[in-house]
């Protein structure tokens, strides 16, 4: 730091009358270690002011400083060609071809969620799209990707209920198709429900820009919603266990407005097209103090901002409230000089209210004041850049490695033997497995006329009007086999996102990610962060899929316990035709059905030993990263040639629960005769989760063709039957040398179809959501 | 066919309508903004689906007092074709201009799937270009589309031929199961007396190509460029 | 001029159904509250305005709700006035 | 027992944002109610229950707001009673 800056800050801001003074126990309140705050006083050269505190404890929380992660993130890939925007941005940025890019990236809304279920999902919603309008992006597409305790308890379905509700509510409002994403339902989250949200952007290449404050004299403009005391260190909160003792620390509820957030957007795209303005940025986490400190950090500028110009919704609001409140649909914007009215007018058609809260100042310092008088001065890029991160010990615990050695014996097999039908209706009844529709009936998934493919295959597809082209994506994550084995489970995660894109005929291109895992001080958890990137980081290398952004959410632990670690993969793909797009359910009568890839003898961590044995258990299946690529360019090369009428990718339940979803389809189900002559254990054989599978179907001229390109792409590929009639009465049947299994397709229908809803159908205590 | 599309703060279904007339049908379309009190040149008005002012109060209840809403007032009772297409229908029936009125959906959710709706009145200028029984597959987006009325208007509109849609099975039978909101008597759709204002729940404009799963909904648009060339016989409901 | 508290009770016309109403009294019973009879879902609508008399601000609420508040076809309303904090 | 009418008050949190509300008073204004200084929207609910005693029907409803009529987080309640009709 220049001299001349401690010059500057040694006669720094006195303290405010009527903040608190900064003890040691003010510092440690605000989540900051004696070693951080040492840092802080070595930076200022000066004791803290409390507003400049404050400033630190959010800009330094794991929320917005990522000091747990910071290391770990550096290993994974962020480049190719095709990347426009990597990691550090509002949101990543692809090129598509054609002259357009998608912007995406996924957030976490666990911490609100859990108190607070259908305004914290919602929320969770508005953040993340404007994390992708704020590059000049239009949303086209929303996922969710969510993870709750068992549905047996009424708390939980409170809580899957509203958060559904949230979700739909907002996006349904702007007017974003949902396209997809995930639910999971274990123990582990019972305490700790995981909320993900991914957001889609299109923008032609050249609207891109970034959420910077360059040249000095322009204008900072808040725009949106009045700010009130909603959510005051919601980033430090997010980056705490849920515990008793924080509860009163709990930040006030922030409730969402999408009716404003759709007037912000629109707002934000005609400011963007209009030229007048250098940067914008969404006021997300720590509000204003973070979007004004990183939009000057991004451009190597300083600010000069005074709290008591900003809109505020209560009176007597502090600069420390004002600077830390997140309060919803806000967003900041630096204008050009000069050009303030342009700025102003275009919101005003918008019905938006808008001030100029200060300036851009080319000092690099972060100055804030209120009426004039300066109560917060810091190096802004220390503000950033200068939070300390940490590489934590990593151990793994003892009783996962124990787990992962279990094998499973006759007694955990002989069901499938003797009634592998049966079997087959309780995984088709599974919440894990069941039809998702009671949650994406809830959800607009056809708004904006782009929709191919919306939820229920295996990845949303969208097309992209005035080309031939569309884009495609998925979220997975199965959190059962991260826990059972950290690399291995990140890497199926991504393994799984890619074959839920090749299915529909998309090239897998990049990665957001969203790390939900327990508390990092913790061996055994940071274990599972570190070993999860690192298997992340191989896929992404081997899928030639960087990753573009992401988001990490910590401390995701209850007094029950901590979640299974989730890397959920948010994974964007592109089609070169569009029309050549296809599906999961089975075409035509007398199609043939080919099975890709090898049946093995693994049971580990499968939904089986779930439903029939309550245990999780077993190592996770293998994976083989260049099979799992030749299996990707082999089902791109089959789309290509139009040889497939349909996909489906081979996932949890097994191979019998991936034929049955593809034959039951959307509509009406089709029957079909399956033989298989592997001499593998029946109850692996039918429910086990190898990896590296994909079930197709084409007709019957065409199977020639695909084993030809299988074999050309070293796949293994085997015709193992033929589709049946469609019709009520169609049989399912399923022979195998040690199980077999014949249903009515009705039957399996209903269990697969109402499951969820016969669960939600009892009474959900703890309030009437969003209602 | 020249359509003024009306774009409420809220409305989110506008550009749909723009392109389904513009690139499907190859006829001209452009926006209106709330806040305009005169239409231009135009032959229809769309008011687009959406959450105009965030269906805050009661869907519609707000945009029926936008400033443009008076010059719509004054083209429908002109004779001019009004089209208002789920939030669009919620603001046409609490402008007073269709009878009846739209509820929360029985289920209390919002059901964004596909129904099946058959055409109760092929001989309106919203129909002409559907046989009437026939049957379509479209889109419904709605959280508010449980239409409701007294007997007396429900008898007055089913005996004039005013009920133009209704919710019926994928065979064309009206069923509760078939009926995705409650709707009294299963509507879908219904025409004002004139024959010149129709509101829907369903989203032609989202079906109107075979890419996106169903092109059931361009009849609606090329009945109402029937219609507007002279080419369909001029129909006002009532006639049957 | 003086300030007053207005409460605006709107709710669903007699004999109109109330689907609100309806799901809120079974999810009751299922939480065993069955002296429970009927429910029904309304809203409620707190004001503050300015007015001369107490009269002047009901007038000037029901030209509210006749106009905005409430609608006509399926819901009825009532007014309630008093004087402001 | 007796029936009686009860009437559930629930209103958003103070400082609480309130979209609804907002929207309603600036559409109150556009429509000339400029006397109209702030609205919050929440929600009546009317039950009608059984029960020996006020007291009893009170305490029936308390305990229905805490279980589900009113979210704990995000909304406050009021309950009054009357004589059933
Ligand atoms: N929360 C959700 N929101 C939207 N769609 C969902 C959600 N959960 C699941 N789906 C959809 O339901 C279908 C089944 O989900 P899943 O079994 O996870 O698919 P897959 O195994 O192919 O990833 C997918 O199309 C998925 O997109
Ligand atoms: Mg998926």
């Amino acid at each position: 730091m220049s001299a001349g800056h401690n010059e500057v800050l040694v006669e720094g801001p006195s303290p405010r009358p009527g903040d608190p003074e900064v003890t040691t126990e003010l510092v440690a309140d605000h989540g900051l270690s004696v070693d951080e705050y040492e840092r802080i006083l070595d930076i200022l050269g000066r004791t803290p002011t409390y507003t400049e505190l404050g400033v630190f404890s959010a800009l330094w929380s794991e929320h917005c400083g990522y000091k747990n992660s910071k290391p770990l993130l550096r290993q994974l890939p962020t480049e190719a060609p095709w990347v426009l925007q990597g990691p550090g941005e509002n949101a990543g940025v692809i090129d598509i071809g054609d002259g357009f890019a998608v912007a995406f990236k996924i957030e976490s809304h666990n911490h609100p969620s859990a108190v607070e279920p259908y305004q914290g999902a919602a929320t969770g919603v508005g953040g993340i799209l404007r994390d992708v309008f704020t590059m000049g992006a239009r949303p086209i597409a929303v996922l969710d990707s969510l993870r709750f305790g068992p549905l047996s308890k009424p708390r939980v379905r409170y809580l899957f209920a509203g958060v559904v509700k949230g979700i739909g509510d907002y996006g349904n409002c702007v007017g974003v198709p949902n396209i997809g994403g995930e639910v999971r339902f274990e123990d582990a989250y019972e305490g700790n429900p995981l909320v993900n949200a991914m957001a889609i952007g299109l923008m032609r290449k050249e609207d891109l820009i970034r959420g910077t404050a360059s040249g000095p004299g322009n204008p900072i403009i808040a725009v949106g919603a009045r700010t009130g005391r909603d959510g005051i260190h919601g980033a430090t909160f997010a980056s705490e266990e849920l515990s008793e003792e924080n509860e009163a620390k709990r930040p006030q509820v922030q409730v969402g407005d999408p009716f404003t957030e759709k007037l912000l957007l629109e707002a934000s795209l005609e400011l963007i097209r209009s030229g007048h303005i250098v940067g914008i940025q969404d006021m997300g986490a720590a509000g204003l103090a973070s979007s004004s400190t990183e939009m000057a950090a991004r451009a190597g500028t300083g600010v000069d901002i005074d709290t008591a110009l900003m809109p505020v919704r209560e009176a007597g609001m502090t600069p420390y409230e004002i600077l830390l409140s997140e309060s919803q649909e806000r967003m900041l914007v630096v204008a050009k000089r000069g050009r303030e009215h342009e700025v102003q007018r275009i919101l005003e058609k918008w019905e938006l209210e808008a001030a100029v809260i200060g300036q851009v100042t080319d000092d690099g310092l972060y100055r804030v004041r209120e009426n004039g008088t300066v109560v917060c001065e810091i190096p802004g890029e220390e503000l950033v850049g200068g939070c300390p991160t940490y590489i934590r010990d990593a151990v793994e615990a003892p009783a996962v490695v124990a787990l992962r050695a279990w094998l499973p014996d006759t007694s955990h097999t002989s069901h499938a033997r003797s009634d592998a039908g049966k079997v087959l209706l309780r995984l088709l009844g599974s919440p894990n497995i069941a039809s998702r529709r009671w949650v994406y009936n809830q959800y607009d998934s056809t708004v904006r006329t782009n929709t191919v493919a919306g939820p229920g295959g295996d990845a949303g597809v969208l097309r992209i009007r005035g080309t031939r082209r569309g884009i495609a994506a998925t979220t997975d994550c199965n959190g059962r086999y991260v826990y059972l084995n950290p690399r291995r489970g990140a890497m199926i995660a991504m393994a799984e996102a890619a074959r839920n894109l090749v299915c529909v005929g998309a090239r897998p291109r990049a990665v957001t990610d969203n790390l939900n895992f327990g508390n990092p001080l913790r061996p055994e958890i940071y274990y599972q962060m570190r070993e999860s990137v690192l298997g992340m980081a191989d896929a992404c290398r081997v899928f030639d899929t960087p990753v573009v952004g992401g988001n990490v959410s910590l401390y995701n632990e209850s007094p029950m316990g901590a979640v299974y670690p989730t890397p959920v993969v948010g994974m964007v793909g592109v089609l070169d035709d569009v029309s050549m797009a296809i599906g999961s359910a089975f075409g035509e009568e007398g199609d043939a059905i080919v099975l890709l890839g090898t049946n093995t003898d693994e049971l580990g961590g499968s939904e089986y030993l779930k439903v029939l044995h309550d245990l999780v258990a077993g190592d996770a299946p293998a994976v083989d990263l260049a099979a799992e690529r030749a299996l990707q360019e082999a089902m791109l090369d089959m789309v290509a040639a139009g040889l497939l009428r349909s996909a489906h990718d081979c996932s949890d339940g097994g191979l019998a629960v991936c034929l049955a979803e593809s034959a039951m389809g959307e509509r009406e189900s089709a029957g079909i005769t399956v033989l298989l002559d592997d001499a593998v254990e029946p109850a692996a054989l039918l429910f086990g989760e190898a990896q590296g599978r994909i079930v197709v179907s084409c007709a019957p001229s065409a199977v020639a063709g695909v084993l030809e390109v299988a074999a050309r792409r070293a796949v293994p590929a085997r015709a193992i039957g033929t589709v049946g009639a469609r019709s009520a009465t169609a049989r399912f049947v399923l022979r195998s040398p040690g199980a077999s299994i014949d249903l009515g397709i009705g039957e399996m229908a209903d269990a697969y179809r109402t499951a969820i809803p016969r669960a939600m159908d009892r009474p959900a205590a703890g309030g009437l959501t969003g209602e | 066919m020249n359509a003024a599309i009306i774009t409420f703060p809220g409305s989110n279904c506008d550009y749909d309508c723009y392109k389904a007339i513009t690139d499907v049908l190859g006829r001209s379309a452009r926006f209106v903004w709330h806040r305009e009190t005169g239409l231009g040149e135009t032959d229809l008005v769309i008011l687009p689906g959406g959450f105009s002012y965030g269906d805050y109060l009661r869907a519609g209840a707000i945009a029926r007092f936008s400033p443009i809403m008076d010059a719509v007032q004054r083209f429908a009772a002109d004779g001019g074709i009004v089209l208002g297409i789920c939030n669009g229908f919620q603001v046409l029936c609490e402008a007073g201009m269709l009878p009846g009125a739209l509820i929360r959906n029985e289920s209390l959710k919002f059901l964004g799937r596909t129904v099946h709706v058959r055409v109760e009145n092929a001989d309106t200028a919203f129909s002409n270009a559907y046989e009437t029984g026939q049957v379509l597959e479209m889109h419904i987006a709605h959280g508010d589309g449980n239409y409701v009325a007294d007997e007396d208007t429900l008898d007055m509109l089913e005996s004039t031929g005013r009920v133009v849609f209704r919710y019926v099975t994928g065979s064309g039978l009206v069923t509760a199961a078939a009926n995705p909101n409650g709707s009294m008597r299963s509507i879908a759709g219904i025409i004002n007396e004139g024959g010149n204002v129709l509101g829907l729940m369903p989203h032609p404009e989202r079906s109107v190509e075979a890419l996106l799963g169903s092109a059931d909904g361009l009849g609606v648009f090329a009945s109402l460029d029937a219609h507007l060339s002279g080419e369909a016989v001029q129909a006002t409901a009532g006639e049957r | 001029m003086k300030e007053y508290d207005i409460e605006v009770r709107i709710s669903p016309r007699q004999g109109l159904l109330d689907p609100q109403g309806k799901a809120i009294h079974s999810a009751l019973h299922s939480l065993e509250f069955d002296e429970v009879e009927s429910v029904r879902v309304g809203r409620l609508l707190r004001l503050k305005l300015l007015a001369d008399s107490t009269e002047g601000a009901r007038a000037a609420a029901d030209d509210m709700c006749r106009k905005l508040l409430a609608n006509p076809v399926t819901e009825d309303y009532e007014i309630a006035i008093g004087a402001g904090a």
